[in-house]
């Protein structure tokens, strides 16, 4: 069965209606990459999935739960974890702290992801792991969150501009991880301007635009189309 | 005329134990786009802060047309026709777009801290600030609380403010970070418009655009530079590719 | 001065800063963690003194009135975070300042109310009402000493506690963004709920153990509320270790203020905070960049 | 903020009206009540030039306040009226030179710290005044007769009579109204909030922050200056209390029951709180209590203060809706 | 410069039998409430023992908290006289506050009664026709004690009060009759106001070594200063004298700590005069609470209005003949004989006091019929 099922969402932002009927379901370790212009809705989505809206209408089954109207803290708790835009480090707790504070056993007592694990998979973490979150560099500071988010072994996990500010290799290493994860069947949300590696890893692509979904299918698919590219991304 | 805007000579900033850079030494010449790209950690942030003013050099000096503005304080630069964009986004949170901007002109006005004369005193900068809005394509949500903006919209208005100042040099921390593809390319164009009769300088970790824009480049790593040339030169330094492009020579 | 003198003075100095501490410490957990401000620290340190006079009273044991001071205390914590505080999580420091002035009133009255408008004291355990003779007339209770050795403790705890174990960490990292700590799966409010209600029984507990050393009364809360937050800023909000040097150094400037410059020792202690402040803007431990 | 709508410009004009035929209603008690509310008023406002418009918490304005207060009790001879021409310029000037004084030390300071170092500052003052005798020490000292207001020896007003002195006050008050206004409308008040919301921006943006604020800072004290002259010639003593921390923390509270984000709401919050204890002090023993409670109440039930009533009666302007988003961001920084 | 338009003047109470309004500006919050509490007992049950009538003159009352705040004490007193039209005030405890009454008295000539506060200065630079005082002055509280030291051998002492001024003046008029007869100060030591932490300022009395100590505290001050020095163990070797507050309303709280502790005051606890037993007898029968110095004073600030009151009929305008009749008034205190002197400044004995079982007991009278030199009074 499905892991997420998404049904005629509604998201608001006071009277600004900014989701309009969305329509999406997860498998299990899969992993979707969500594209669209600036504007359009990625994050508003991610955070209706995460509980953050004020206001949404439509359903919400993660695990078979209805999770519409419960609290970040309880969804998290069933196994979705988030990687906002932005970051959201913890400036005054040092980067171990930062991972430290987060770890929490899975769904089954899954603890696939641990500290040492973590600074493997960034080594850069690992020299820097006593300087406060506020000291890091924009990257760091994005591999922390993405660390921090896999500590708490979540059985899916949505990552809000994956790559943003970070350098070429780096990102490469990100992709690199997000094969990880999905090997490690972790299903995936992957928001990223960059949707030519996104084609490349993801089982899926979704295109909003104004609030809408206004494609979903295979990257062979969309890559087919250039005309959809063209139209709701502008290349 | 490629005369030098800004100079940085030997400078060097240490965070207790760690030299975030350490002997950079970088012109920016008027006409000119100069891309620093390095990995992260590598001191970029620091540099431009430096150069702005927001930290103070452990050593080293800082020169704007000449002139030693080391230990100038950050607005005091501004003034001296220094504008910068945050790589982290740093917005006036509270005020709309509009006001957003509009202060970013006022800012560099000939009177900006008139103590009468209400939105008066505005009419003479309200074009400039229109126009900023336009460019970065924001029209649209100009009467929007900044931090009702999204992400990538936040980040278009950063770069609309540093325009509204008006600066004679630009330093860009990641202009293009959080921006999807159709914007980016509409900012790209905007930065290279920029170029005519000022000196920028362009943080960037996105390839493409670094070497569609950068006249002269400059690689750091763990504070230092490590290569420095035009793209050409650069892209091809076996050291520079492995160390930070990687491979495919960072296009994608 | 002889040097015994001045080694007396030195204690006296250490002893006051270690109270100092103690009730501060309260303070570092709400406003220096949680960042509330909360003006009615002092008034709780007064309920504390209070609660201790009346349960000696009624029970005639000084430990039943420490234990059971700390549970009412803790409890009206709780309460008071569940049905105020809560509220203003998201909000402006400034609502939680009128918030809980608006305590400070209703505390106050509802003291007057119980236990009325009179000076009390209340007598320390047997077993720490002795004194030891420091020079040939002046002796020192053991009680004062017990306090130093007491809020030693309580200093290394909540250092520990905050510093080094998880619980500090999350509660840290929420008094931060607390948007963002809920996303990790934590139970932001809970923790919360707790380290409030915590911070209250320590500013109680402060007025329990000082109840037999000073006097029992209204207004005894007004000039330790300033005192506490002078000490937590001067230490560096947030730093538990920063309240213990803000304590000590406000210990020894008041102590030695009055003997050596008695004309100004009233304004001693601000000056000597302004003072820190202008050269550390963030505090002796604070962090400085902030 | 933003430029007033009729419907705003016609409530001022009722509620001046009111404020004008009012004495002529009431008996001279509440005559000279209405006067002291409206210097707290005066008092409140410019407070919250610094705290609501600059976001900075200043603990040390009762000071600037208490100051003139003595400046006036020190200047007036025992046994003849001061003249209010010279005296109030004294006054204004000194309070302004505190203000520039401390305010020069304190900005150096960002939020619960400059909180804190306004305390200091301010209790200095107040134990300045409290432990030392020439000022009548913690007696406080008198101001036997009121100061005139005279040219070349010819009495203009009588500020004796509870009227005159009412309309005085009333005047003054319009005035500091206007003066408030205008300062907050022009680029320097609009460069102020932007500092409040995002100090580094402002700095690079090329806004002297330091200057900006201390400008303000010396603004407001001095304004300050004017009610404490007011109230010391209203209520002809003087006592250090008027400095101390307590009176500092009384103004806040006005301040924010009316609301940070306006010029007169501060005004409305100094009239509810007086107003308040007024009734409660006639009617009720443990006043106090139901007085915390209603606070409580506003608190929770307010966010914006008072003036949020206005609001919902009229609807809420753009910028009202961003008040509720938390403003603390200076302070949040420590 | 007449800060209330209608004074009392012209207020139309001239029916006799419109009850005349007391107002009690008195704390009845804060760190004063118990004494406010006290005074306002006191001077109920002096009213309730006429009838509710003092002069035949039937008594309404009106009371406002002054909260022991002199930033709102013209306010509060304004509030009195302007709003509820009291003929007469009584109050206060803090002298801060009473000075700014006085003030106002004076400007509206309005009767005032003070029950408490001793600022020389009320009865001194400030004194007026219609401001009496039922209390003391500082100066005439502790003035006796330094010839009583003097006596007593005492050659060396060491001050300690509060940096403020009713603690100056207790302290002054001390040094001044001690020094006057031979004693020396060897050090005035000061601890800021309200401040309650005595430890350095202890250690340093115990280094100087004085042959004894005299100090001023009250309230919570009082009780912690004296049971501080009593755990300092300097109580068995360095007497403590002080002012009668010291030990008043407080020793309860001090217990075995203030023992031997020897003040002087207008008052002691055991007073056997048949006025006292009398009152102390009505006092716990209306309150349940054993009367002390502060009731006394309430009690005595309405025998003083009687007095007024019955001269002239109740008739309150005639008020030169009843001002002058209280100005000449002698009252059977429970205090002792009790009389004014031209500044309307309580005459009287002032006791040499020692705590012993609990209760402030008279050793002698230290000086008898004490009169404030009224400094500055311009009245005559
Ligand atoms: N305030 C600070 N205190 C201590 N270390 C700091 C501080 N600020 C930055 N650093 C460290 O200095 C190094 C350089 O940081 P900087 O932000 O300049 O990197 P960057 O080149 O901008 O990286 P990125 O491309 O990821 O933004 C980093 O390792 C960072 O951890
Ligand atoms: N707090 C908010 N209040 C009101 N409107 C908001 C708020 N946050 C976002 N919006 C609006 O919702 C719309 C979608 O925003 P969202 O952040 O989801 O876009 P996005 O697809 O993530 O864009 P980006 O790629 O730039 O992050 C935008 O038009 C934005 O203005
Ligand atoms: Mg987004
Ligand atoms: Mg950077």
């Amino acid at each position: 069965m499905a892991l997420l099922e998404v049904e005629k969402l509604d998201a608001f932002y006071g009277v600004s209606q900014i989701l309009h009927g969305i329509d999406l379901t997860f498998a299990p370790g899969e992993q979707v990459a969500l594209i669209g212009r600036n504007g359009m809705g990625k994050t508003t989505l991610l955070r209706s999935l995460m509980g953050l809206m004020p206001l949404c209408r439509g359903s919400l089954r993660f695990h078979g739960h209805d999770i519409r109207n419960a609290a970040p803290e309880t969804i998290a708790r069933s196994g979705m974890a988030l990687v906002p835009e932005g970051r959201g480090i913890f400036g005054s707790l040092s980067v171990t702290e930062n991972l430290v504070m987060a770890a929490r056993p899975g769904n089954h007592g899954r603890q696939s992801w641990t500290l040492p694990k973590i600074f493997e998979l960034f080594p850069r973490l690992h020299e820097r792991r006593n300087n406060g979150g506020h000291q890091l560099s924009g990257g760091e500071q994005q591999m922390l969150t993405i660390g921090r988010a896999l500590m708490t072994n979540p059985d899916m996990i949505m990552i809000d501009e994956a790559t943003e500010g970070l350098a070429p290799l780096v990102a490469q290493s990100i992709w690199q991880t997000l094969a990880i994860v999905r090997s490690e069947g972790i299903a995936t949300i992957v928001v990223d301007k960059d949707f030519r590696s996104l084609a490349k890893v993801a089982d899926r692509m979704v295109i909003l635009s104004k609030g809408c979904v206004v494609f979903d299918g295979k990257p062979a698919a969309l890559a087919a189309q250039p005309d959809v590219l063209e139209r709701h991304l502008g290349v | 005329m490629h005369d030098i805007a800004l100079r940085a000579a030997g400078l060097q900033k240490r965070f207790g134990g760690l030299l975030a850079v350490s002997d950079v030494s970088i012109d920016i010449r008027v006409g000119e786009i100069h891309a620093v790209i390095g990995p992260n950690g590598a001191g970029k942030s620091t540099l431009i802060n430096l150069l702005a003013g927001e930290l103070l050099p452990t050593s080293g000096e800082v020169l704007l047309n000449g002139a030693d503005i080391t230990s100038l304080s950050p607005d005091r630069r501004a003034r001296a026709g220094l504008g910068r964009a945050y790589q982290k986004t740093t917005l006036f949170a509270q005020f709309s777009v509009h006001e957003n901007v509009r202060l970013a002109a006022q800012a560099r006005s000939t009177a900006p801290l008139r103590m009468f004369g209400g939105t008066r005193c505005d009419r003479p900068y309200l074009q400039l600030v229109t126009d900023a809005i336009d460019r970065v394509g924001l029209s649209a949500r100009s009467q929007i609380v900044a931090d009702k903006l999204s992400h990538g919209e936040q980040r278009q208005l950063e770069i609309a403010m540093v325009l509204a100042t008006n600066p004679q040099v630009i330093l860009l921390d990641e202009p293009l970070a959080g921006m999807g593809p159709s914007e980016a390319r509409g900012i790209i164009g905007l930065i290279a418009s920029l170029k005519a009769d000022r000196a920028l300088l362009v943080v960037e970790h996105d390839m493409d655009a670094v070497f569609e824009l950068a006249d002269r480049l400059t690689v750091m790593q763990d504070g230092r530079v490590v290569a420095t040339g035009s793209p050409q030169d650069v892209r091809v330094d076996p050291g520079v590719r492995a160390a930070y492009l990687g491979a495919d020579g960072g296009i994608a | 001065m002889d040097l015994i003198t001045l080694g007396v003075q030195l204690l006296n100095a250490v002893q006051y800063g270690a109270v100092l501490f103690l009730v501060a410490s309260g303070l570092t957990l709400v406003f220096g963690i949680l960042g509330v401000i909360n003006l009615a620290h002092g008034a709780f340190y007064m309920l504390g003194a209070y609660l201790a006079y009346w349960i000696t009273l009624m029970t005639g044991s000084f430990v039943v009135a420490l234990l059971g001071g700390v549970l009412v205390a803790f409890i009206a914590g709780i309460l008071l975070e569940t049905v105020f505080v809560r509220l203003l999580y998201g909000r402006d420091h400034l609502a939680q300042v009128l918030l809980s002035f608006g305590l400070i009133l209703v505390i106050d009255e509802i003291r007057q109310l119980l236990f009325g408008k009179d000076v009390h004291a209340v007598a320390p355990p047997a077993w720490l009402s002795g004194s030891i003779q420091l020079t040939d007339n002046l002796s020192y209770p053991v009680y004062r000493l017990a306090i130093c050795v007491f809020c030693l403790m309580a200093a290394l705890v909540i250092f520990f506690v905050i510093a080094r174990t998880k619980i500090g960490m999350i509660v840290r990292a929420g008094s931060e963004n607390r948007e963002m700590a809920r996303v990790l799966g934590i139970k932001f409010d809970r923790v919360n709920r707790y380290v409030f209600a915590a911070g209250i029984a320590l500013a109680a507990l402060g007025g329990i153990l000082i109840a037999p050393i000073s006097t029992v009364f209204p207004g005894m809360g007004d000039g330790m509320l300033i005192l506490s937050f002078v000490v937590v800023v001067l230490g560096g909000i947030g730093s538990v270790a920063g309240a213990a040097v803000g304590a000590l150094l406000i210990g020894l400037t008041d102590t030695f203020g009055k003997v050596f410059f008695p004309s100004v020792s009233s304004i001693l202690i601000y000056v000597v905070m302004a003072a820190v402040l202008l050269w550390r803007p963030s505090g002796i431990l604070g962090r400085q960049d902030a | 903020m933003s430029m007033p709508n009729l419907r705003v410009r016609l409530f001022g004009i009722a509620c001046l009206v009111m404020a004008i035929a009012l004495p002529f209603c009431v008996s001279t008690y509440y005559t000279q009540f209405l006067a002291k509310a409206l210097i707290m008023g005066m008092l409140a406002m410019s407070l919250n030039l610094v705290v609501g418009h600059g976001g900075l918490v200043s603990l040390c304005h009762a000071a600037f306040f208490g100051l003139a207060g003595y400046v006036l009790a020190l200047l007036s001879p025992r046994y003849d009226a001061a003249s209010l021409l010279t005296t109030l310029p004294i006054a204004i000037l000194c309070s302004g030179t505190a203000a520039l004084l401390i305010g020069a030390l304190v900005l150096r300071t960002r939020g619960v710290y400059f909180i804190m170092v306004t305390l200091a500052f301010g209790e200095m003052l107040f134990f300045f005044f409290h432990d030392t005798k020439f000022a009548g020490g913690s007696d406080g000292i008198s101001v036997n007769i009121r100061p005139e207001i005279a040219i070349a020896g010819r009495q203009l007003l009588d500020l004796d009579k509870p009227m005159t002195f009412y309309f005085v006050v009333l005047g003054f008050l319009v005035g500091v109204i206007a003066l408030l206004t205008m300062v907050v409308r022009s680029p320097f008040g609009r460069a102020l909030a932007a500092a409040r919301d995002n100090e580094r921006r402002a700095r690079s943006l090329g806004f002297p922050i330091f200057r900006l604020r201390l400008t303000a800072f010396t603004l407001s004290g001095a304004l300050a200056g004017v009610a404490g002259y007011l109230a010391a010639a209203q209520f002809g003593f003087v006592a250090p209390q008027m400095l101390g921390w307590h009176q500092s923390a009384t103004i806040l509270v006005m301040v924010l029951i009316g609301g940070l984000r306006s010029v007169t709401g501060p005004l409305v919050g100094a009239l509810v709180l007086i107003g308040m204890e007024e009734v409660l002090k006639a009617h009720l023993d443990n006043w106090k209590l139901v007085e915390g409670l209603i606070i409580i109440g506003i608190v929770i039930l307010l966010p914006n203060g008072v003036r949020q009533i206005w609001s919902m009666v009229f609807g809420a302007s753009p910028q009202r809706a961003a008040e509720i988003k938390p403003a603390a961001a200076e302070a949040r920084h420590a | 410069a007449t800060f209330i338009a209608t004074s009392p003047l012209h207020s139309p109470a001239i029916a006799q039998n419109a009850p005349l309004k007391v107002g009690m500006m008195l704390p009845y919050t804060g760190t004063y409430a118990k004494l406010g509490q006290f005074i306002d007992d006191g001077f109920r049950l002096y009213v309730e023992q006429k009838g509710g009538k003092l002069g035949g003159r039937d008594i309404a009352f009106v009371q406002v908290d002054d909260e022991s705040k002199p930033e709102a004490a013209t306010d509060n007193m304004n509030r009195l006289v302007g709003r509820e039209k009291a003929d007469v005030v009584v109050g206060t405890v803090h002298s801060g506050v009473a000075m700014a009454m006085v003030k106002v008295a004076r400007d509206t000539k309005t009767l005032l009664i003070i029950p408490n506060a001793g600022a020389n200065d009320a009865t001194g630079p400030a004194c007026a026709p219609n401001i009496f005082r039922t209390s003391f002055s500082n100066w005439q509280s502790t003035y006796p004690m330094g010839k009583v030291m003097a006596d007593a051998g005492i050659k060396n002492v060491v001050t300690i009060t509060w940096r403020y001024t009713a603690g100056a003046e207790m302290i002054g008029a001390f040094a001044e009759n001690f020094t006057k007869n031979g004693g020396k100060i060897v050090a005035d030591l000061t601890v800021p106001f309200p401040e309650v932490e005595f430890q350095a300022l202890i250690t340093q009395i115990a280094q100087l070594k004085p042959d004894a100590v005299f100090s001023f505290f009250a309230g919570g001050g009082a009780v912690k200063f004296v049971k501080d020095y009593a755990a300092a163990g300097l109580n068995k070797t360095i007497p403590l004298y002080g002012a009668g507050f010291l030990t008043d309303g407080t020793i309860e709280a001090q217990g075995e700590a203030a023992k031997g502790i020897r003040t002087t005051l207008h008052y002691a606890d055991n007073l056997d005069n048949p006025a006292n037993l009398a009152f102390l007898k009505a006092f716990k029968a209306k309150t349940g609470k054993d009367g002390d110095i502060y009731a006394v004073q309430g009690y005595d600030g309405a025998a003083l209005l009687d007095i007024g009151l019955t001269a002239v009929g109740g008739d309150f305008n005639a008020r030169d003949k009843m001002i002058a009749a209280m100005g000449a008034a002698k009252i059977n205190s429970p205090r002792g004989p009790l009389s004014f002197n031209k500044a309307h400044n309580p005459i009287q004995n002032i006791y040499l006091r020692e705590v012993r079982n609990g209760r402030n007991e008279m050793i002698s009278i230290a000086q008898a019929d004490v009169d404030d030199p009224a400094r500055g009074c311009k009245m005559t």
